[in-house]
């Protein structure tokens, strides 16, 4: 059984009051997720027990700090399904994975008059890199729409992939609407016209199983603050033939086999693609935090937050002056961005702010779907796997209450 | 802790601007947004023949802090001349507001006065702004 | 007084057994330094009490991670005495500096025929960006020669720095041959020219005072890692004007203004160069190194390091066959290279393992300084604050008892 | 713990290494570095008739564990078919090094072994590499 009273005494950070005698309601994962107390410990340990540099050392803890630098690789390559480990690229953010394909893949591939498919759902990740490539390049950026609702119009995908569609990026659940898109479906559509496919999955990997291979994706991304894990680190998952020819993005030591003063020859994969000293404890870090969800179960996280999400759909559903962004149940992930009419986003989070209940408000990094759906800003609270029906209440409570400070009827 | 920032005065000017609209040739005219929350506010100024403030108005779309802010300011520098606009105290403006601010909303509360002064200034359009309404 | 053993208790590591009864003698610090326990609690403490994203929040944790993100931004601006906070540029480590320059900079600015000038004394970090940037757009890479001391021959200077010059990117501190630069002479003659300067100050700004202004450097990068900080965070400094025009180098959230579908306008500095959500408790951690470095105080850590480089250079010049590289005295950081006759690097360092004794054998990513040496490998045992006179007398014993491991005479 | 890993005869072979030189017209001949650290082996065969390795000669530079193990491994393989080459399993390498191994040292120890299995297969010089002596 999923046992949320129990979970929750894994982070620490649920026992903080916010201020003297208001504890911590904290509604914000989307943003950035707390970690658990085995995600610190385990990097407190090697900072405190193995660290050292990696990969080039002799001595011990070069060795112990080398076994658990790869050994976080290989649980993330179990977690997603990846065919194998060296197809798990560690870079700094989603984000760096994003330009790392747009800078290496890209500058490589993309020609004038090429296009690029994004969809109106995007995060900023997922199109500004796109449209630096595509100025550099001279090729076109497409956006495929969104309906009403939030969901892709998916039914029109024939206008927008066409033998000039060199790549298909598109997010596997949206940060905004919340949308949960067809990936297989779609990166089928990109394959057929002869398209790479790229999946934005930093909503997804923290919420829901992840199988690089059933989705058949070119490339992958997600970040792992996000989904228990520390700052400064991130996931690229690539197809091994890709990673392969592709040039490299960041160059220096650890990612070259030998150099001399007239050029290089690139290491191996994965480790063309990480220069530099890298990411050592964050590594260990987002392989604990890794253990952690897989000791839930990504199945229950998902029925859990499914039924959190179900649950604070009606409740809000019910506020007077309420718009809520994107679709209904299945198709939602664990998040509900939304609108009171006559109250900004920003007025509503410092609202519920004094009362400890920590949401979002803006354009969460997605100014074009604001845009497309006539909004400069939405208040967005999300959801995890220490999220209670409780807090869905307090929400609810404190909506009413920002309501009648701004004196709405 | 309640939400003491909203006291009445803000809330009402939320509702009820001062100074809203345009300017039809204005002497100076700027808009700026705080990009880390969308908040937009463009203001216009005419001058009068001693370079005094004769006419402002602003539009804009954002928090309450930040349009109750925008209607304070404007309501303020009437009749003063381009030297003290471009010299108003950030201080001045919070205690118009008169409500303590976190790091953040200080930012929202100052969008108008940051936006007054480059236009003061005679800074030009930073980019491709517009209001999201 | 600079009481050795108290700087040791900071460092919880060096209480570890690394094999059963054999402590922790860490001589590789070069490569990677250790924590002091401040610096592991500061980013426990951002965990376990005010995690958050930053920028974008209106809740209290979010202001509070932001609150610490950039002030440990001006404690590293103070640290380097740059003249502007936002001088400062967060990004994973010195070798993502010296990318983001060759990206942002240098496709932007350097042509075919022009010519960047780097040292026979460079880490891959310091060549290997400038191999591919040199081949993309045409320009040639010259190296300025070594004496046989391992110092740079600068009277030679005259005939390598020329008006096609672009760009003199160089070590502060060599990180094999221990070799200390005069940063702001070579500065000077690259400004003669009407070149840029950069400065590879990774194995400066641990160890010694390091101010940009003096040195009138356009560019230097460094890594935290080194310097008591955490993985994942290095520095990039450059001067105001150079960072205003030059384009963006990773893309996405937070390094934006605003984004439509049609295009976007970047941020302000620094935050222009830092996409997606940044390397939050690293910064934290970055900063809490600072406040602990300068706590113990810039000068003596110098001063330390030196009394104890000076003792083991002459415990080390007595072992027979030994061959140190790189210079004496006040030319020479706290680190020194070496061989052994009759004995490879790498068994050196296995052999000393087993005595705790951590140093590192290899090329230390410096392939190109090795060939010019004549050399495949060196040994490398480097020092920080917390290394002892009793440290270099287990060295030295150790490397004795290498040599008749070997039956060496 | 004391450096078990260096018994006398690893020692001896790094001294006086096996099958150390070149072969003139090799079958197959193969250089390969390990760049984490700079070992570099290049190892000569020639096959006769029945494809068995008639003479194997070995040149690099490295550690006494990388040596030891090129005059360990050519001096096995003497008479193997190329068949048995192509199948050589690293275990078995390692069982005649006899000395227990970390992660680190064991790509030493087998580097000599992936430079003859790419010979042995066919695969081409992978890059600009050189003996550095
Ligand atoms: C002189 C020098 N420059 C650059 C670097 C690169 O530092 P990092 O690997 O942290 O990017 C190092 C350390 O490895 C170094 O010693
Ligand atoms: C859908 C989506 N894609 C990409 C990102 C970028 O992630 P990061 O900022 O960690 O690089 C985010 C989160 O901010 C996101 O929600």
């Amino acid at each position: 059984m999923y046992d949320v009273e129990r979970i929750r005494d894994d982070f620490p950070i649920l026992k903080t009051e916010v201020y003297p005698g208001v504890p911590l309601v904290y509604l914000d994962s989307a943003a950035s997720s707390q970690k658990p107390l085995t995600v610190i410990r385990a990097m407190d340990d090697y900072y405190e027990h193995y660290h050292a540099n990696v990969h080039r050392g002799v001595h011990r803890l070069s060795e112990l700090a080398t076994t658990e630098y790869e050994a976080a690789r290989e649980k993330i390559a179990r977690f997603v399904n990846a065919p194998e480990i060296e197809q798990i690229i560690y870079v700094g953010n989603a984000t760096e994975g994003f330009n790392l394909v747009a800078y290496a893949w890209g500058r490589a591939n993309i020609g004038s008059g090429d296009e690029i498919l994004l969809t109106e759902l995007e995060h900023h990740a997922n199109i500004v890199p796109w449209q630096i490539l595509a100025e550099e390049k001279g090729a076109t950026l497409r956006y495929l729409p969104i309906l009403d609702d939030g969901t892709l119009a998916i039914e029109r995908l024939g206008e927008f992939l066409t033998e000039r569609t060199k790549l298909f990026s598109f997010t596997a659940a949206s940060n905004v609407a919340g949308t949960i898109t067809p990936v297989r479906e779609l990166v089928d559509a990109a394959h057929s016209v002869g398209a790479l496919a790229m999946v934005d999955a930093a909503q997804l990997a923290p919420h829901m199983p992840v199988d690089v291979q059933a989705m058949d994706c070119d490339f992958l991304a997600f970040s792992s603050h996000k989904m228990c894990g520390p700052t400064g680190i991130g996931i690229l998952y690539g197809k091994r033939h890709l990673l392969e020819t592709m040039p490299p993005f960041m160059s220096g030591g650890d990612m070259i086999r030998r150099v001399t003063f007239d050029g290089f020859v690139p290491n191996d994969l994965p480790w063309k693609f990480e220069a530099g000293t890298p990411r050592i404890a964050e590594a260990v870090g987002l392989g604990a935090a890794i253990d952690y969800l897989s000791s839930l179960g990504m199945d229950a996280v998902h029925e859990h937050e499914r039924a959190v999400t179900d649950y604070a759909f009606e409740a809000l559903s019910d506020i007077p002056g309420i718009r809520i962004i994107g679709p209904l149940g299945s198709q939602r992930g664990g998040l509900i961005s939304f609108t009171l009419a006559g109250l900004h986003p920003h007025d509503i989070a410092e609202i519920l702010d004094k009362k400890g209940i920590a949401i979002r408000a803006g354009h969460h990094c997605a100014m074009p779907l604001h845009q497309r759906l006539g909004l400069s800003a939405t208040a967005r609270a999300s959801f995890y796997v220490h999220t209670t029906f409780e807090e869905i209440d307090q929400l609810t409570a404190a909506l009413h209450h920002a309501r009648s400070v701004f004196k709405l009827k | 802790m309640d939400a003491n920032i909203y006291r009445e005065q803000i809330i009402d000017l939320y509702e009820n601007p001062l100074n809203y609209g345009e300017i039809e040739n204005p002497d100076f005219t700027y808009e700026e947004d705080n990009p880390l929350c969308g908040d937009v506010i463009r203001i216009d100024v005419r001058l009068d023949d001693q370079n005094r403030v004769a006419e402002v108005a602003w539009r804009g779309d954002g928090c309450a802090i930040s349009q109750a802010s925008a209607s304070l300011l404007t309501e303020e520098i009437k009749g003063k001349t381009l030297d003290e606009v471009k010299a108003f105290p950030s201080e001045k403006l919070l205690e118009l507001i008169g409500v303590p601010l976190s790091m953040a909303r200080v930012k929202c509360a100052l969008l108008s006065l940051k936006v007054l002064k480059a236009g003061a200034y005679g800074i030009p359009d930073p980019g491709t702004m517009r209001t999201h309404e």
